[in-house]
């Protein structure tokens, strides 16, 4: 248990929390969603580094290879991804919706509006 | 033969690495944005052409050099069109190459 | 040999990334992001034959396709500001 | 870009092998890298580079929001009829192995299907979804 | 990489943090290739340089928006990030080390797809097979899930494509 050999974990943790600080702390509407997708790659690596095996190649049968790396989860990220796409998709379009009602992608101006007038003219047009 | 091919094959990939990162320095030590586009070409035609040239060196006649060249057509026929719409982008934006800053006529676009 | 091209590779990647963290006007970023896009597509050329699977030469094509792709898509964003317009006289006068 | 003539006569000489390629990789997906996923984004990145130079009302024109709506519906319906045909020819719901007299071969041809149906359904949504973001502010106002 | 997440954080401008995001995608595709992602890469690569970029795009171009307000307190979501960080690491530790043969994702059912695939269905491409065929469920409910996504996008951006005008008084109708 060497620091290198828990190398790959430590990355998928930086970006791990970085992407959770962009989330946590930016409040424009899309900037979070961008941090969201740093936080979704770093699922990516967490699910990919532990399938490497070295001296391995990727899963594709031929028959000068041996050792091939796990394809389970490259194949649960491939459907993660192009869902992720997906709602990131989604979450743009309901960003571009607020901005209609609200007029700002700022989080805490959209509070704030709530707060002054709830229930008012921001809501619907 | 085999010798030959894989010392010329050697040979083309150091260029293209070194020619690569010719650029990459270029990139950082040049003073404004359309001198860096010229260092930048450097690794896109130079660099690429070099380090493929030596790969299909290595492939001989298969599928492979086949895609490589390929991906030779597309980074000759890609890189130029998309900095050239870069430049001309930075131009009409009102980015000034430095010469005019240092008194010459301003060009027109 | 790949390992020397490759290792050159990750050094210009490096290098255009710092060129990409501070670059003072967007065309720089938009400028070494290409570079970078380039470069990975050499890299990942010469990671397939490393790795002795020279197959993976699908993946470096994808890789130029969308580099162009975006590239072109953040340009028009500049240009236009709008990404459906086929684009006018206006932005480019004729002389 | 009307006036951007590098860029026009590049995307025309680019596009059919983009396309070209998309379809390589979907049917090649077999044997290499490649599959629905990645040949259904491919499709919809040449359409939408497609769209980025000639402008989205010539892409609409070339790629009509009904083909698209079609797609993105039938995608899902080709990979659902895909376990359909198996429950009818005798085995379970996404059962290749009825699909031919040879159980491998069967596989092969339900894997073939699944992929068609997840790329056309991948490649419709991503182009609806682009028509609508860039179609969204272009509307009169 | 690690770079271009710090200032990625750290910058304001949407339209720089739109590019680096393509750059970063760009990047974490390269890195899955040296983890022999090959289909896992080539995806990230056409979603997240491609389509992702132009959709990051086209909502900026909807939302006009070029600056956010600096930050106010980034103590706060300093301390939590660090502390989950904390967390991760303490984590980790009970984790097998990178690239053990023996952990347990590389022994449970991976080893009957990696020799039977051949026999059984004909792909070489193992992560083809099990996407379409072992685990075919579950790539049908995904499809299902772009579909739906899909189809939320367009309920959300087709309405009110009129003017206001219109819009009122299509309200005022009701």
């Amino acid at each position: 248990m060497s620091f290198w050999s828990h190398f790959s974990y430590a990355i998928t943790i930086f970006l791990m929390v970085a992407g959770l600080y962009i989330v946590i702390a930016r409040g424009n509407l899309i900037k979070k969603l961008v941090g969201l997708g740093v936080f979704q790659t770093s699922v990516y690596m967490l699910y990919i580094a532990p399938g490497k095996l070295i001296g391995g190649t990727a899963p594709i049968i031929d028959a000068n290879f041996k050792v091939y790396s796990n394809p389970l989860p490259h194949v649960l990220i491939l459907t993660a991804i192009v869902v992720g796409v997906a709602t990131l998709a989604l979450g743009l379009a309901l960003v571009v919706r607020i901005r209609e009602a609200y007029d700002t992608i700022e989080e805490d101006d959209i509070l704030a509006s709530d707060e002054g007038e709830p229930g008012g003219d921001g809501q619907r047009r | 033969m085999n010798i030959v091919l894989d010392v010329l094959s050697w040979a083309c990939l150091a260029g293209g690495g070194f020619f690569c990162v010719v650029g990459g320095i270029g990139l950082i030590r040049m003073p404004d944005f359309y001198t860096r586009m010229h260092a930048a070409s450097v690794t896109e035609t130079l660099g690429a052409g070099l380090i493929l040239l030596g790969l299909m060196l290595q492939a001989g006649f298969t599928l492979v050099t086949a895609k490589l060249l390929l991906i030779c057509l597309f980074i000759f026929l890609t890189s130029p069109a998309a900095t050239h719409a870069l430049a001309k982008a930075a131009l009409l934006r009102g980015l000034q190459p430095l010469l005019t800053a240092m008194g010459d006529k301003p060009s027109k676009p | 040999m790949f390992a020397t091209a490759a290792c050159a590779l990750l050094a210009t990647i490096a290098l255009a990334l710092a060129r990409a963290a501070l670059g003072p006007s967007v065309f720089d970023r938009l400028q070494s992001a290409n570079t970078i896009g380039t470069c990975a597509m050499l890299l990942l050329a010469v990671m397939g034959f490393l790795g002795g699977r020279p197959e993976f030469l699908d993946l470096a094509l994808v890789y130029g396709l969308l580099n162009v792709l975006g590239t072109i898509a953040v340009l028009k964003y500049f240009r236009h500001g709008d990404l459906g317009e086929p684009g006018d006289a206006e932005e480019s006068p004729k002389p | 870009m009307r006036h951007n003539l590098v860029l026009r006569v590049v995307a025309k000489l680019l596009i059919p092998f983009i396309l070209l390629f998309a379809l390589y990789v979907q049917f090649h997906g077999d044997f290499g890298p490649g599959g629905g996923f990645q040949a259904g984004v491919i499709i919809a990145a040449a359409i939408i580079f497609y769209g980025l130079i000639y402008g989205l009302d010539a892409a609409r024109k070339a790629m009509p929001d009904r083909v698209v709506e079609t797609m993105v519906a039938c995608g899902v319906l080709i990979y659902a009829g895909v376990g359909l045909a198996g429950l009818f020819l005798g085995g379970n719901y996404l059962d290749y192995f009825v699909l031919d007299h040879d159980p491998a071969h069967g596989q092969h041809r339900g894997i073939f299907w699944v992929e068609v149906g997840v790329a056309v359904t991948v490649s419709g949504v991503m182009l609806k979804i682009f028509y609508m973001f860039a179609s969204r502010g272009r509307d009169p106002e | 990489m690690a770079l271009t997440v710090i200032v990625l954080t750290r910058s304001r401008n949407l339209f720089t943090v739109v590019v680096l995001a393509g750059v970063y995608s760009f990047l974490m595709a390269t890195a899955l290739v040296a983890l022999d992602a090959v289909d896992v890469a080539m995806t990230e690569a056409s979603v997240g340089a491609g389509i992702s970029t132009v959709l990051l795009l086209g909502a900026l171009y909807l939302c006009k928006s070029e600056e956010t307000k600096p930050v106010r307190k980034p103590w706060l979501p300093l301390a939590v990030s660090a502390a989950a960080g904390a967390l991760l690491v303490f984590g980790t530790l009970g984790l097998p080390a990178f690239s053990d043969p023996a952990a347990p994702i590389h022994t449970h059912v991976v080893p009957r797809y990696l020799n039977d695939v051949l026999r059984e269905t004909g792909v070489p491409n193992v992560v083809t097979a099990v996407l379409a065929s072992y685990r075919g469920y579950d790539t049908l409910g995904e499809t299902t899930v772009v579909f739906t996504a899909g189809i939320g996008v367009i309920a959300l951006l087709r309405r009110r494509r009129k003017q206001p005008g219109a819009a009122n008084k299509q309200d005022a109708a009701k």
